[in-house]
């Protein structure tokens, strides 16, 4: 391979990577605060981009345009799904694990069923936008525009959440509620409300990832899976609940994956990027920056 | 209290990371006695508590059980050498009834589903709590917790015994129970070592103490000694004026 | 008569009833759906001697189910060696496996040990879909055949599919039955409420999560035998797929999780829910199946959290949390 | 076996069709077919798309149409005395098990007299074997692997080409170009991980080394992946004279995106259709497949030669809002081959459709596709069914090969 070639790769995985870890960073996020495995998380990011087609399609703006809609409008889903799954979901006095994972399994599957019903199950796609199909030559190695715009989005949003937690009485709030969700009762705090923040928030996380993938990818009820399968890999080999993990494990995906391609069969890319997440933990069993 | 000691603890300490949790402890349990171990908050009574049980491994220094160097044994293969202990916060086993609970710890020493079941119930009755055998583990109230984590020990037949304040929380009439069932467990010929933050519940029935302060051993002997011992006080006050 | 052993004439009068329905219902269809229910009854039975008695939570089971369905398949539709003892192989070799994953991935706990087992699965399901010896992506196509029981061909009776689903759920019953009053049992259970108290009460909690893992893994294995000789042909997809995974763990959490009976009261709303939904609403392709099946899931896992079973329980017990 | 016997006649009784007197007197007047797609899942368009063409199709056997196809002039099936077609849909999701069950429950609860299906070809595989263990014929419409007439089934029908075929005739054309003086030296083999893919690509790579074409790229990938530019750099690298994609509609779609973004124009595509002929693929990234060739099953710009299909053509695209493709011409037209086949028989049985099936004889210029002629093999292949191959120019569909109903001449290369 030569030298050019392999930073083409290299630079293809680091922003495939950034857009990982943008996808994770939710998951994560929701993880560390109250412990649930949300399993209908890539159906949000799929959620996302049909809200980004069918806004796109009803008023001709571009997605960049759209993107604050979009957001506002899966931060209010996370909530709603907070209020009306997930609420109940912990309330099980045993297996709580269990009853999360196939509540939220039950509402991935209801959420592809809706898909279908209201959009089709044909393949959709924004075909002009400003950002799609541009791409910046920058000696020999191609950088397309819409995935250098969601590696800087991902960025932004790294940064914002950063001081989200550091800085504001939400973030502390967020942070009292993870480390001891009993105490927070008793110094005034509303369990239920920071809960319902923190899905919002959350969702509304995947769904910046979903605006950037609307511009580039095909729009699809069942494209959520792959990309949801990548994002738990994520989260784990980062560290369950770990904000800056997860991105440091999205970018380490995004490379691993596309380095693996070209020295395995491409076929079995993935391979490379499961043994990687074994390996860590087997040797650190909470992950790269895990706490546990 | 003669012969060889069950238990001896030899120039034990405990580091995690920079913070010394035990300084080169040395101790010997008699047979037969129950040993009150005490001390302030962050005196490392519960870190030794768990290098005994072997929840937790020793940094430097040898314990030997029954002349037999246990220091490298898991917590498994010291059960099966006749140590039982009790947690703190009490880890009952939820999803079981109580007397499932015990008959897990019966398991150790027969696994013969029938006579575990009867010992279990035995254990049970012994310890007052019979009548909620078949009552989720779950649903007992705190002392009833205490009494089950003390049965379930119980049920391994342990020749020495790890309670982890198990007083801790009671009313006095509670505690007075507790104080009975004790020496009743110690009556079988059990070898008890008692962890305790509230000295006052447990002098009357300790028949000796140590104190631990700031991770070394502070003071050891009869334990109306011991209260009286200046630099217990001392180590004691010093807790109260920081609390303050 | 204890609770015990009202157990086993609940068991006899289930398996009487069960082996009688073949005779009464006659619809191939429908024999279809009892087959594949007590088939999943089966191997949510075989999970939750793992995900459920253990505690283990395990999402990649079908890496054994797919060994199971490769080694039966590859024996008999390439040696000609019976699909009882092909699935015997593929059983003892997914228990080696299940031994030999479980040294470094019970090191692990909660969702990284969970999130392993997807990932195995994963890379199992890679490999064989990249392994042309056993047909790669073409899968393996089992000759055609007279009926037989040697073969395990039935050309249009469902009856014997039947009788096979039922003695493998039987036994996966009874087993789970035998070991849930004896020390694994206990151990199992002890190791999933709280494995620092089991190991202060002398349980060896690697070694009962090895022994679970190895038992859950064979006769999941069993099951995709089985499932192989149901169907006459398998490729990657169609038996190794994650779908699978989560399949066999549905029922066990539907029904009521680490229970006798939780597997087949689980397997016996999932399954029928599921075909039926699409066989009769599916083929107009609007997606309204996924609908109602998504939404019963979800009604059910909330409002019943302890499973269908616990309907029944006399003694239902408050809330304890807030 | 008590059982088992008694169970067979039981299947025997249920399965069997009623003889047609008896349908007749009870004035049910139906002619029941089972159709078997995937419809819900990640290919539930097809399964969408393919009940439009079946229901055209069924729509022009039971109406009285002017043109010059099997079954078409006379309502209904004249040979049941004007029986009409009813079709039955079920959804296989793409599960081989799934799909057995369906065809089970549509031979013996609604006792259809046979089935069209199924687009995957692994759910083919079970679905012919239980039409064969009931005698109900069973007409693979689009289901391309070759190793599914290879199975010594009687009850196995394929009107149309598979992935054999289909290769040959892309090389044939290649063939042709090379003759017409064109450089074609090198190739690039991108497919799928699935029975389509390692089909298609390992009938190529036996062509091109028969050929004397030289393999420079020979890329596996994993189907639905989230990104393929690892593998479009390798083809970038390669830069081979043709790139012979294998690849369904999703991964059309991030192929074609992927190789603009890594500044890669192929000199030339020749596609193994599939989602090379899905309306969804040139939607998002038409604009980048000018002079795109794929095989094909159908041209639309036959249509100047056979009315037959542009009439055709605007019914179907009345329902489905789109123009026939590579699937559905298929699906389309065998329903109209077994309905040709029943009308002979006349007769529901199994053995009696079979036994007209097996006797078709229909010249090509009484269908929609570019055949010769449909008829079967002892196999149930129909021999004759070369593909086509066709452009896409200016955003249109235009048949270049081979030369007896080519329209144009090809323009090659691609991208210079």
């Amino acid at each position: 391979m030569t030298l050019q070639a392999f930073l083409q790769v290299l630079a293809s995985g680091l922003l495939m990577g950034l857009l990982y870890a943008l996808i994770a960073v939710g998951l994560s996020l929701i993880f560390g605060l109250m412990d649930v495995v949300n399993f209908a998380h890539g159906e949000f990011l799929m959620v996302a981009m049909y809200a980004t087609f069918g806004l796109w399609l009803a008023t001709s703006l571009d997605p960049v345009v759209l993107m604050p809609a979009v957001t506002a409008l899966m931060f209010v889903l996370g909530a709603l799904a907070y209020f009306g799954v997930v609420r109940f979901a912990m309330r099980a006095r045993t297996n709580v694990g269990m009853v999360q994972i196939f509540a939220t399994f039950g509402l991935a599957v209801l959420i592809q069923g809706l898909a279908q019903f209201f959009f089709s199950p044909d393949y959709r796609s924004i075909p002009k936008s400003w950002l799609g199909g541009k791409t910046l030559d920058i000696a020999g190695v191609f950088l397309p525009l819409p995935q250098v715009f969601g590696g800087l989005i991902s960025l932004l949003a790294f940064a914002g959440l950063y001081l989200l937690m550091d800085r504001t009485d939400f973030g502390k709030a967020l942070e009292a509620t993870r480390e001891d969700q009993g105490a927070v009762a008793l110094v005034g705090i509303d369990r239920n409300r920071v809960f319902a923040l923190g899905w919002g928030l959350g969702v509304a996380l995947v769904g910046l990832a979903g605006v950037v993938l609307a511009i580039f990818y095909y729009i699809h009820p069942h494209v959520g899976g792959p990309f949801a399968l990548i994002a738990y890999v994520v989260v784990a080999l980062g560290g369950f609940g770990s904000v800056f993990g997860a991105l440091a494990a999205g970018l380490i995906v995004g490379v691993i994956e596309a380095l693996a391609a070209t020295v395995l069969p491409p076929a079995m890319k993935s391979i490379a990027v499961y043994l990687l997440y074994l390996g860590v933990v087997f040797v650190r069993p909470s992950g790269l920056f895990g706490r546990l | 209290m003669s012969g060889e000691p069950i238990l001896e603890i030899r120039n034990v300490s405990k580091h995690f990371g920079g913070l010394t949790a035990n300084d080169d402890v040395s101790l010997n349990v008699g047979r037969g006695e129950i040993l009150g171990l005490i001390g302030p908050n962050g005196a490392g009574k519960s870190t030794l508590f768990n290098m005994i049980a072997g929840a937790l491994p020793v940094t430097a220094g040898t314990i030997r059980f029954n002349g037999r160097d246990i220091t490298a044994m898991p917590g498994t293969a010291r059960c099966a050498l006749g140590i039982g202990r009790t947690f703190q916060v009490p880890r009952s086993f939820d999803t079981m009834t109580v007397l499932e609970n015990v008959m897990v710890g019966g398991f150790m020493r027969s696994s013969s589903t029938g006579a575990v079941r009867r010992a279990a119930i035995e254990t049970l009755d012994f310890v007052g709590i019979g009548g909620r055998a078949d009552a989720p583990a779950v649903e007992l109230t705190p002392p009833e917790k205490r009494r089950l984590e003390m049965a379930r020990a119980l049920a391994t037949r342990p020749q020495l015994l790890l309670l982890d304040e198990v007083m801790t929380g009671l009313t006095p009439a509670e505690a007075k129970a507790g104080v009975d069932l004790i020496r009743k467990v110690r009556d079988q010929g059990v070898t008890i070592i008692m962890v305790e933050h509230v000295m006052e519940i447990v002098m009357p029935l300790v028949d000796r103490a140590v104190v631990l302060h700031l991770g070394r051993l502070l003071a050891e002997g009869n334990p109306a000694d011991v209260v009286r011992d200046d630099k217990v006080i001392t180590a004691y006050l010093g807790e109260r004026h920081r609390a303050a | 008569m204890t609770h015990r052993q009202l157990q086993l004439v609940l068991l006899s009068g289930v398996v009487i009833a069960l082996a009688i329905l073949p005779r009464v219902i006659t619809d191939v269809y429908m024999l279809n759906v009892l087959v594949l229910t007590l088939m999943y009854a089966a191997l949510s039975q075989s999970w939750n001697i793992l995900g459920g008695y253990c505690g283990q939570i395990s999402l990649g089971h079908a890496l054994y189910f797919g060994v199971g369905a490769y080694a039966t398949s590859v024996f008999y539709a390439s040696f000609g060696i019976t699909p009882w003892l092909g699935a015997l192989a593929g059983g003892v070799i997914s228990m080696l496996l299940a031994l030999g994953l479980g040294y470094p991935c019970f090191r692990l706990k909660g969702h990284y040990f969970s999130i392993a087992t997807i990932v195995i699965a994963e890379i199992g399901l890679l490999l064989v879909h990249n392994w042309d010896a056993v047909g790669g992506a073409l899968g393996i196509q089992w000759p055609i055949g007279p009926d037989s029981w040697v073969t395990l061909q039935f050309a249009r009776d469902k009856a014997p599919y039947v009788y096979l689903a039922l003695g493998l759920f039987v036994i996966t019953w009874l087993v789970t039955y035998w070991i849930e009053d004896s020390r694994w049992g206990f151990w199992w259970r002890a190791v999933k409420d709280n494995p620092e108290a089991a190991e202060s009460l002398g349980v060896e909690v690697f070694r009962s999560k090895m022994a679970a893992a190895a038992l859950s893994a064979f006769f999941t294995a069993l099951g995709g035998g089985f499932y192989a000789a149901f169907v006459s042909y398998i490729d990657p997809e169609s038996v190794m797929t994650f779908r699978f995974s989560l399949l066999f763990a549905l029922p066990a959490v539907l029904g009521g999780i680490g229970t006798l009976w939780g597997p087949l009261v689980g397997a016996a709303v999932l399954i029928p829910l599921t075909e039926i939904t699409r066989s009769y609403m599916g083929g107009s392709g609007n997606g309204l199946d996924l609908i109602i099946y998504g939404a019963l899931i979800m009604i059910i896992s909330l409002a019943k959290p302890e499973g269908i079973l616990s309907l029944f329980h006399r003694n239902a017990k408050p809330d304890a949390r807030p | 076996m008590i059982i088992s016997r008694r169970a067979a006649l039981i299947g025997a009784a249920t399965t069997g069709v009623l003889p047609v007197s008896k349908l007749l007197a009870q004035g049910t007047q139906e002619v029941v077919i089972g159709a078997i797609y995937p419809m819900s899942g990640s290919n539930a368009q097809v399964g969408v798309d393919a009940r439009h063409a079946l229901e055209t199709a069924a729509e022009i056997i039971n109406t009285a149409n002017a043109i010059d196809l099997p079954t078409a002039k006379a309502a209904g099936l004249p040979g049941l005395g004007g029986a009409k077609v009813r079709l039955v849909f079920a959804d296989h999701q793409a599960d081989p098990q799934k799909g057995r069950a369906e065809a089970e429950r549509l031979i013996t609860q609604d006792k259809v007299c046979s089935i069209v299906g199924a687009f995957h070809s692994s759910v083919s595989n079970t679905v012919s074997v239980a039409c064969e263990r009931y005698a109900v014929p069973y007409m693979c419409a689009d289901s391309s692997s070759p190793s599914l007439h290879r199975r010594n089934l009687k009850f196995f029908f394929r009107p149309a080409a598979h992935d054999e075929t289909f290769s040959k005739g892309m090389f044939d054309f290649l063939d042709a170009q090379r003759a017409a003086g064109k450089k074609i030296e090198t190739l690039a083999l991108f497919y799928e991980d699935t029975i389509f893919g390692t089909d298609s690509s390992n009938t190529q790579r036996k062509l091109a080394q028969e050929r004397g074409y030289k393999v420079t790229a020979d890329i596996k990938y994993r189907a639905n992946s989230p990104s393929l530019t690892a593998e479009v750099q390798q083809l970038k690298t390669a830069n081979a004279d043709v790139l012979l994609p294998s690849s369904y509609t999703t991964d059309a779609i991030l192929l074609v995106k992927t190789m603009g973004e890594l500044g890669y124009k192929p000199k030339n595509i020749v596609a193994q259709a599939a989602g090379f002929s899905e309306k969804a693929v040139f939607d998002a990234v038409g604009d980048k497949l000018d002079g795109l060739i794929s095989r094909a099953s159908f041209s639309l710009d036959m249509a100047a030669k056979r009315p037959s299909i542009s009439y055709v053509n605007d019914k179907f695209k009345a329902r489905a809002g789109r123009d026939l493709n590579d699937n559905t011409s298929r699906q389309f037209m065998a329903l109209l081959i077994l309905a040709d086949a029943i009308n002979r028989a006349k007769s529901l049985e199994g053995e009696k459709i079979r036994a007209a099936l097996a006797a078709t004889n229909i010249p090509g210029s009484e269908t929609i596709m570019p055949w010769a002629k449909v008829h079967f093999g002892p196999d149930g292949q129909n021999p004759d069914a070369d593909p086509v191959l066709i452009q896409y120019l200016g955003g249109k569909w235009v048949t270049v090969a081979p030369k007896d109903v080519a329209v144009a001449v090809a323009k090659w290369p691609m991208n210079p």
